[in-house]
């Protein structure tokens, strides 16, 4: 699998996605800088967490004008696969390329401790190494991961099968519904909040996010 | 000119800042705070000295990047 | 301060300077000095840059050892960790701004404890913070604890480096003068250190990072002044954080540090510009002249005073290769952040300050550094506590126990924590409150850092000597639980007027103490800070100094992360304590928490014992032979059991203590030197430790979902969850 | 009564968001765009029909725990 790494100033959890899709698919991603304006030939991009600009306007907001994210809306509007986490799923609310924002946790407290998170579907490319139902546990590590839409959007949502994950213990932020992931119409571009690339190494307490990582690199193997 | 845009989530939209604040308000003792909405301001000197084109450009900031329309409003002032 | 106000004495005096120490000053000059002189002086003499109280004390720590690399007087210690690594950490406190501005000040300390580290040449990998606030009656604590935790938590989220330990304390003595001491670890290749000291005459000197504003003009000496009600006075000096910036200094910096571009370099600390640019040239025995007109600024009309004295953050200082600058640029500009050429390297020895074609400040170097103040200030000797004798037990074990793991010294600190990001870079073997150290591996290798704070604050009050040497002895019985071999420390010095006899006898004999067991441990000290006038004037005049807090950051490794264990307790495992029990009560949190004493002698240390115990129970883990490790610490045995038990989820059966110590010495008593190991076998750990000349005795079985005393009476685990898990969110409800 | 209080940091405090702001409308083609300051806007619905007293009571609010006063200033402004 090829896979790119966009990196925004102030993007701070490149490294650790680098790994995680290294372990799975045995070939280091590239990096992308936000100022490209054309991505090299791949099968993924990746929008990964950190605090772009700092997040000092709204999470994601100014990383959703950067000059690489009109390469990044022809990758997708072509079918390309885009998995945003945590500050990527921030910025791909923020330019609209998935629905709904993310605001400040109901809490007004940083969080940052292990969630369970249940699959709730897994025929999509970010999921198919899991089946609907199954629990699996991923740190999460945000201030602004409270998900919301308006109603008819989330009904939207739930109707077309476009929630990828929720949070199985309630929601810890405030999420609407418990969403801590969602998927656009064609299900190639994931948005979420809790962090598997950071639970891929028994060592670090676990590899219960790897089946993410495992099924993309198995999808994509060539 | 100076602009000044004042930005707040659309009613109906949760505002936990804004709840928090209303919640810290009471505990304080203002017991006659109903709703509170927290919003952000942001104020811009802007080279252009027509008020009218100023509001206008004001405008356009505001809904290409200083306000996300899925969730806020905003509102543009020339302040001086 | 206009530049209208005549300069003499009485304002040198308001700027911090005796005297005696003007008198020097004019001495030096041969001249009056100008405004921007004077403020050169002033900060650079000042406690904070000087160490004038302090110097001769800090000499007697031992900082060598085979492994050090650099030592005290560079912006960080550097040890060698092997595979061609070396480990570079400091601790730094930011506690007068803390005060002031609880959030802004816990953030701009964690940022340029960052700095001090990677202008060094170090990717920072993680964070600690030892952090003592006032007592928990007091309103204003609540609000000092949720300004610094969010503090902490939003500069170094922010940059992304995990924040992976710390501790924390309450006592009344931190009332109005809390302390935040905030430490990082960075790796470097061994041979691609960056030092500060300036060389090249004609090399261009580089500023790069934030613009420069009037800033916390003055910190370096507000930060050598006791508190008062003027405090608030100074509130405009108050410095924001800007991690944003912060992390793009840290790309472009460690970028340009690829390249051979850089000959020295040096992050704008207290005293920013002045004290940057004096120490590069100083420790390179070479001049600099400055032209201020180049300097970036964020706001007009700033003065060549403010400009020198600005504590502006998120800045740092270069002196590169003349044919590099030009690609310095480039990255720096790559990154959007502010690069000027602002003077050059001389052979002058002088610094010589220009603004707007005027000379703002001309001073011979070697002069301003070697007539420093140094004070050999009295000491007076503290009493030696009264001997505690025999106490009661009011409430029994299970009371005692319940009321401890709850007290706020002791209860869980994951509200903190949970604040804190530990896991960003992907390289956290263990959390929080996971192990005694916490363990972070090193990117692209199999070795592990552990890392831990450590103080005893009540301790080191009632006996200065023995609590510096238990501090060091703490922290390397942590290190040592989870498998490593402790390499060295870097200390934070925190305590009142040094004005104050008592207060130089507790500094003179904690640092006493810290040198044996550094030596009796071969655990040298490679950095640190001072942070003196640490007092709070009451309304009528009297002055109440902090605790004595020599806080120490310890750093071990480990060839293979993996080795690394926690303390959580794993089922069907024999519980086997090792060491000596004598039941030492005195200054225990039992005897405060339970009879209200904060009384006796310290328990004491034996360093050849803990030296012994340490090095088998290390031999023992890194054998495989240890499921789980805990040191016994505050609150004793059987806090540390439930700590492990509760940490595991996992219940225990304890057997009858040991004769002939009291039951709530024996299950409370802070003894040091121990160590709680969950193994397969206890019979034989216990039989291996004798022949080793360790004493050991199996304490239980693991199993179950309580914690069972030997009289029988059970503590569900959720009991216990609940009695130590209510303090902090019920302190911080809204 | 409706009462706003517009909380922004005081004159030579650096605002970290501020000046990422105005970099980002700059990169966006704003090339007009001078010093930018972000601050904070609170509207809350009083239980208090007399203007004076509701401005009052916000500025009681304002400075009790609405603004940090050690690096903010801010201004009540009644709204309705
Ligand atoms: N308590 C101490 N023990 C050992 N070294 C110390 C101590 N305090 C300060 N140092 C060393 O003195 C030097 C100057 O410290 P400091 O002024 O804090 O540096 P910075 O310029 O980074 O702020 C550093 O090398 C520091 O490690
Ligand atoms: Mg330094």
């Amino acid at each position: 699998m090829k896979a790119g790494i966009v990196v925004f100033p102030g993007t701070n959890r490149e490294r650790d996605m680098a790994i995680a899709l290294a372990g799975s698919t045995g070939r280091r991603p590239v990096l992308l800088w936000h100022r490209e304006t054309e991505l090299p030939e791949l099968d993924l991009v990746v929008l990964p967490g950190g605090f772009s600009h700092g997040d000092y306007l709204r999470s994601g907001a100014m990383a959703a004008h950067a000059p690489i994210m009109a390469a990044i809306r022809g990758f997708a509007a072509a079918g390309g696969h885009v998995l945003g986490v945590c500050n990527g799923f921030q910025i791909l609310t923020e330019a609209q390329l998935l629905p709904g924002a993310l605001l400040r946790n109901a809490g007004m407290r940083f969080l940052s401790h292990d969630c369970t998170l249940r699959v709730e579907r897994g025929d999509t490319a970010f999921t198919r190494h899991w089946r609907p139902g199954d629990l699996f546990r991923a740190p999460l590590a945000h201030g602004d991961g409270n998900y919301i839409a308006d109603a008819g959007t989330l009904d939207r949502l739930e109707g077309e099968g476009l929630v990828a994950f929720r949070y199985a213990d309630g929601s810890p932020n405030g999420s609407a519904r418990g969403i801590a992931g969602v998927l656009s119409p064609n299900l190639r571009i994931c948005g979420l909040m809790p962090h598997p690339e950071d639970l891929v190494d028994p060592l670090m307490g676990g590899i219960d996010g790897r089946p993410l990582f495992d099924g993309l690199a198995e999808l994509f193997a060539a | 000119m100076r602009v000044r845009l004042t930005v707040m989530l659309k009613d109906g939209v949760l505002d936990p800042p804004g709840k928090a604040i209303g919640h810290a308000l009471h505990m304080l003792g203002f017991g006659n705070v109903g709703e509170v909405r927290a919003g952000r301001v942001i104020e811009l000197e802007l080279d252009e000295a027509d008020p009218a084109r100023a509001r206008a450009q004001g405008d356009e900031m505001g809904a290409r990047l200083l306000a996300n329309m899925v969730i806020e409003t905003f509102t543009t002032e020339v302040v001086g | 301060m206009s530049g209208t106000r005549t300069i003499g004495p009485e304002l040198a005096r308001e700027f911090g300077l005796t005297a005696n120490e003007y008198g020097t000053l004019l001495g030096i000059m041969a001249r009056d000095p100008s405004l921007t002189e004077l403020g050169i002086f002033s900060v650079m003499w000042s406690e904070h840059c000087s160490y004038k109280s302090s110097r001769v004390w800090l000499r007697t720590l031992p900082s060598e050892a085979p492994w050090v690399i650099h030592g005290p007087g560079e912006n960080a210690g550097v040890v060698d960790i092997g595979d061609g690594l070396a480990a570079i950490f400091k601790m730094e406190s930011h506690n007068h701004p803390s005060f002031i501005e609880p959030y802004q000040g816990a953030a701009t300390g964690v940022g340029g404890i960052l700095r001090d580290v990677f202008t060094m040449g170090a990717r920072p990998i993680a964070n600690l913070n030892a952090l003592r606030f006032g007592s928990t009656d007091n309103p204003v604590t609540r609000r000092i604890v949720d300004g610094v935790v969010r503090g902490i938590g939003g500069y170094g989220n922010c940059v992304g480096v995990p924040t992976v330990g710390g501790e924390i304390n309450f006592h009344p003595a931190y009332d109005g003068n809390p302390l935040v001491n905030a430490m990082t670890v960075g790796v470097a290749r061994r041979d691609r250190i960056f030092l500060s000291a300036a060389a090249g005459i004609g090399n261009p000197v580089v500023y790069v990072g934030s613009a420069t504003g009037r800033d916390g003009i003055h910190g370096a000496t507000m930060a050598s002044a006791e508190f008062d009600e003027t405090a608030a006075a100074r509130r405009p000096t108050v410095q924001v954080g800007d991690p944003f910036t912060e992390k793009l200094l840290i790309e472009a910096c460690l970028e340009l540090m690829a390249t051979d571009a850089i000959v020295a370099i040096q992050d704008m600390g207290a005293a920013g510009l002045t004290s940057s640019s004096v120490e590069m040239a100083g420790r390179g025995g070479v001049g600099i002249e400055l032209d201020l007109d180049h300097v970036p600024q964020r706001e007009t009309g700033m003065t060549a005073y403010e400009m020198m004295l600005s504590e502006s953050q998120e800045r740092m200082l270069m002196v590169l290769r003349p044919d590099r600058t030009e690609l310095a640029r480039a990255v720096f500009e790559k990154w959007e952040l502010d690069f000027a050429v602002i003077g050059h390297l001389t052979d002058t020895g002088r610094i010589v300050v220009r603004h707007q074609g005027r000379v703002e400040a001309d001073i011979a170097l070697a002069p301003l550094a070697d007539a420093a103040p140094l004070y050999h200030r009295p000491t007076a000797p503290s009493p030696a506590p009264e001997p505690l004798g025999s106490v009661p037990d009011p409430v029994g074990i299970e009371a005692a126990l319940i009321w401890l793991i709850g007290c706020p010294d002791i209860a869980s600190r994951a509200w903190v924590w949970d604040q804190y990001d530990s896991t960003v870079g992907g390289q956290t073997v263990r959390r929080p409150g996971a192990a005694d150290a916490a363990v972070v591996r090193i990117p692209d290798s199999r070795i592990g850092l552990a890392l831990t704070t450590d103080c005893t604050p009540r301790y080191v009050a009632a006996d200065a000597r023995l609590g510096g040497a238990q501090a060091v002895a703490e922290a390397w019985r942590n290190l040592t639980a989870v498998g490593a071999r402790p390499l060295a420390i870097t200390d934070n010095l925190n305590f009142g007027s040094p004005e104050k006899p008592e207060v130089m006898g507790q500094f003179a004999d904690a640092i006493a103490g810290m040198g044996e067991a550094c030596r009796a441990l071969d655990f040298p000290v490679v950095s640190g800070n001072v942070s003196l006038y640490n007092e709070t004037r009451a309304p009528d005049g009297t002055s109440r100094s902090i605790l004595p807090t020599p806080a120490i950051g310890g750093l071990g490794v480990l060839n293979d992360a993996a080795q690394a264990v926690g303390l959580a307790l794993p089922s069907d495992h024999d519980l086997v304590l090792l060491g000596r029990t004598e039941g030492a009560l005195g200054q225990s949190l039992w005897l405060r928490e339970i009879l209200g004493r904060e009384a006796g002698s310290p328990p004491p240390l034996d360093l050849v014992a803990e030296r012994r115990t340490g090095d088998f129970v290390r031999g023992r883990i890194l054998a495989g032979t240890v499921a789980a490790c805990h040191d016994l610490s505050d609150g004793g045995l059987l806090v540390a059991v439930a700590e492990m038990a509760m940490a595991g989820s996992m219940g225990v059966r304890l057997d009858v203590p040991q004769s002939g110590v009291s039951p709530q010495a024996y299950w409370f008593g802070e003894d040091q030197g121990r160590y709680l190991l969950a193994v397969a076998d206890g019979a034989a750990m216990v039989e291996a430790a004798r022949r080793a000349g360790i004493e050991g005795r199996v304490l239980g079985r693991s199993g179950g979902d309580g914690l069972t005393l030997p009289s029988g009476a059970t503590i569900s685990l959720a009991r216990l969850n609940q009695a130590h898990g209510a303090f902090f969110p019920a302190l911080m409800a809204d």
